[in-house]
């Protein structure tokens, strides 16, 4: 096994791709996020309930496709927990700055904390639209709230 | 046999490598490296003798003209066509395609024609007679597909009935390697007055193709597929259909006389190729021609025979791998086409690159054939005359880690 | 002042010979020489990034993909373009304006509609629209010229009326010279809610061009002729012009969906680009406009306006001699189209040719106009970065005598 | 003046196009033939009579356009006079080898006399045209005969 493999798939990633974390449907959900990417594949199914104060209480995240879907898709299904909408949106403005600009803020690059393992991705950039296809779903059903 | 190490030489990208391992080039099927001679045929050209072709009379226009007409012939040797005039140059296979469903299409398509693709078409053997369908009233019809990626030709004279005014169907599938038996569709169209249409993209760069025996009324194929330069394509057409057919493109170069009210158009090949040509690049896919001639397209097919079954063979030490068309090698291309449950392609497609491997992951511009197969995506290696069993072992190999680095859980 | 020593050793062709006579080229208006940066950019992709683009994971892909897209910037810069959406490669102009005819012009002109063209069109800013106006029965008219090679712009408000729908108009006419005022008809076109097509074929490679300053929606040109291969040309649409037009040519890569039935388009610019595009020609393309403006469009203009000057007070010497379009170099271009009563342009093209010296001889794709000026053709030398003063000395002095050859009575 | 221009319009044609023959309108000709090439403006004007033994007895040419084409003529209408249809069609038959094939058989080539000349007009492939025009004219009139 070579080293450079793990350039791309980190310790962190595959875990999550191998064990993809809230894994399941969950009741009555608040807010459910779909999206597809036709050209490979990919499918991305987010299920979240909110607090009555709009605290991200529960989510719920089955994803199919590619080891980078699937391991973006836990991994965010993981840092919702806890967050406000608002929250929420700030979080992806800097992931996706951090995913499509060449440099970010240190003070705001630490709230991404492992997120920034997903940094490694950009040295395959055909592999971007994969690691933010999860994103890119949420914020599209969040900005209709 | 081929002189591989000899062969390798000549393509300087060979000797490049990838994530630091010598690179093992097995996306043949979307494009091909260049040898050297080819290289240097466009280096040549624009050193020594650029010029725009046709009417010029000074010298470089003149040696212009005639290198790239020798390269029109030498095409036409090539697949056995009796007069070069049947040689029209175009971009790539899909413009060939669009000028056949455009000039010879809208013209003879009548409402309720039925138009004959079969389920493994590519895209751009598709599309075009869907809009040609929808535009004329006619109807586009799939000649269906058996598990194995074969033809289905049980009901074939069902398929080919005599409302059926075109077959276009896939010499050799870019997405299963299956090659299809073009002959007998080819003769069961004619027997209803249908035209026969044959996308060899992937065939005539890599086995011997001959328009006389084959008897199609139109091929099509891309200069960039068998060592040729990207941009540069051939339309071959019969003689009598072409001389009936009507401008698709207009301008500079296919007109023979004009008024501001109308134009005549110029003789043929020159009436379908509007504007100035592409002229380096087809005097290079003549130099790339020659490359293969050199080499003898038969040994060619030898030689993939040869990689296939044995990479073939090297597939069963491979388990959770779903291979996809026909296990005989005599009637598949170099083309093989794969599938795992448990890994995407676009991760197989990844974890190889870094190890030196270009392979193509997708569905290969034939998505409604991948849908049919019910996977996302397929992965494909595809080999060409520089490939070699080492290479074979080496991808083997290191599928193998790559399935377990996917699927083993720590 | 440009270093023409230094441009001249950058280009192999000139160091040629013709007839044993240094090679004097001075047939740039049909196609230019090519810089060895240009002729370097084909041999290094094919030695080491070869790849067909987009969709790959594997590294030659996307290396590839990156070199194309680059190119693309470049183009849109090079051209004042906001975004790069809005430039689809093409083969070459011809292919560009039969773009625009059809996927443009079928959808949205009616019967009745007006197309308005200059009468110093090239055939393939003239044919593409004779075919629009005769099938969806609109009408085509003719802007007419001056004496002096001018637009005639007199009644230009009848002519760009409320039934124009779109007016495409020759920025330099490649065989008079003329530079026209497109600005004006620009204004005017969009005045009547018509749109407005720029020819740049000629205008492009020699002056600076700025598509956000002229406003035009469509404009076409050819690498081939400004330092690039042959085969990759450009075609530059609005953006929310794009958007509403359908595609052309259709096929793989050019598809985002695809079923049996039907099929969705790929989004800009990818949706107007079928099949494998020409790659190696596209970023060939981007060297040359590196090359391009390292030197500085406006200083290109300026040296080619000198020359111009040069030889317009040199043909003073010559009688017998008829010069066409306006004497002002400041709206002409380095084009100098000339007749002589006594000897056909045919003659002096092979007497010049065995001094070396390469011109057109003909109607230069533009036979109506030519017929207009009641003469079967005319010789025309036009120049680029590349030639001196002293290669029209040259010029004009063998030009001399080929009158006395062929006038002279023994 | 460089000698290699010579090579092309070597004396002969030179003269003929300078000084064409038979450049003349005849009464009332049995034969007329025209051609134009339209790329270049070549024009034919070619006028035969005939004897009652069908020999040509008098001809006239007057041609425009390029000097191959004008000397290509002007030579034609003097190897014209006193032959007949049949040898007509073997003259052409020689000199049409001559000008597109590599080799004439060299009893033919003695034939064609000082149409021989022509021959020179082969190095420069393009105006080939130029100087088969007046015969082509010629002949497909003569065929109809
Ligand atoms: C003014 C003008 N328009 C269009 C064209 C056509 O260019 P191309 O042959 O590259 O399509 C030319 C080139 O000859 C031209 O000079
Ligand atoms: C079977 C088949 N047909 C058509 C094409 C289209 O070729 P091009 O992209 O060169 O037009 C391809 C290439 O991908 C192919 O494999």
């Amino acid at each position: 096994m070579s080293n450079s493999i793990d350039q791309i798939y980190d310790e962190i990633i595959l875990d999550h791709c191998k064990n993809p974390r809230n894994n399941r449907k969950i009741h009555k959900p608040n807010i459910i996020c779909k999206a597809v990417n036709s050209f490979c594949g990919d499918e991305v199914n987010i299920e979240i309930k909110l607090s009555s104060k709009k605290i991200i209480t529960l989510t719920g995240s089955k994803s199919l496709g590619c080891a980078i879907n699937q391991a973006s898709s836990s991994m965010l299904s993981e840092v919702l927990y806890g967050k406000s909408i608002e929250e929420v949106f700030n979080l992806y403005n800097i992931f996706n700055c951090m995913m499509k600009e060449n440099t970010v803020p240190k003070k705001a690059s630490e709230q991404l904390g492992y997120l920034k393992n997903l940094k490694i991705i950009k040295k395959n950039p055909i592999r971007i639209k994969c690691c933010l296809l999860p994103w890119t779903a949420l914020i599209n059903e969040i900005e209709k709230i | 046999m081929l002189d591989i190490k000899k062969i390798r030489n000549d393509f300087p990208i060979l000797s490049r490598e990838v994530n630091n391992k010598p690179l093992i080039y097995f996306d043949n099927a979307a494009t091909s490296q260049k040898p050297i001679s080819v290289i240097n045929s466009l280096t040549e050209f624009y050193s020594k003798y650029n010029s725009n072709v046709h009417r010029g009379v000074h010298t470089l226009s003149m040696e212009s003209t005639d290198l790239f007409e020798e390269a029109r012939n030498r095409v036409a040797k090539f697949i056995n066509s009796k007069n070069s005039e049947s040689i029209i140059w175009t971009r790539n296979s899909t413009e060939g395609i669009n000028l056949v469903s455009n000039s010879w299409g809208r013209k003879n398509i009548q409402p309720g024609d039925e138009i004959l693709v079969t389920a493994m078409e590519h895209h751009s053997n598709l599309v075009p007679w869907q809009i040609l369908a929808d535009i004329n009233k006619a109807k586009l019809v799939i000649l269906p597909i058996n598990n194995d990626g074969t033809l289905n030709l049980d009901e074939i004279d069902t398929f080919i009935n005599s409302k059926t005014k075109i077959v276009s169907a896939v010499h050799m599938s870019n997405s299963l390697g299956t090659i299809n038996p073009i002959q007998e569709l080819c003769s069961k169209a004619h027997k209803v007055g249908a035209k026969f249409m044959l996308d060899g993209a992937q065939s005539v760069p890599h086995i011997p193709t001959d328009v006389a025996d084959i008897d199609c009324d139109f091929l099509v194929f891309s200069g960039h597929k068998m060592l040729g330069p990207t941009g540069i394509g051939v339309l071959y057409v019969k003689p009598e259909i072409l001389e009936e057919m009507d401008p698709f493109l207009t301008g500079g170069e296919m007109v023979l006389e004009v008024s501001y009210e109308k134009a005549k158009w110029n003789e043929l090949p020159m009436k379908f190729e509007a504007g100035t040509p592409n002229i380096a690049d087809a005097i290079a896919l003549g130099e790339a021609i020659v490359y293969l001639e050199n080499i003898g397209m038969q040994n060619i097919r030898n030689h993939e025979i040869e990689l296939t079954e044995y990479a073939l063979s090297k597939f069963k030490s491979l388990d959770k791998l779903t291979l996809f068309g026909p296990l005989d090698p005599l009637i598949r291309g170099g083309i093989l086409s794969f599938h795992s449950e448990d890994i995407h392609p676009h991760d197989i497609g990844t974890f190889l690159d870094h190890e030196g491997i270009a392979i193509r992951t997708g569905h290969h511009c034939t998505m409604p054939l991948i849908r049919s197969l019910n996977i996302p995506a397929t992965s494909r290696a595809s080999f060409y005359i520089y490939n070699t069993k080492d290479e074979i072992d080496y991808f083997i190999n290191t599928l193998g880690n790559a399935i377990r680095y996917f699927t083993d859980v720590k």
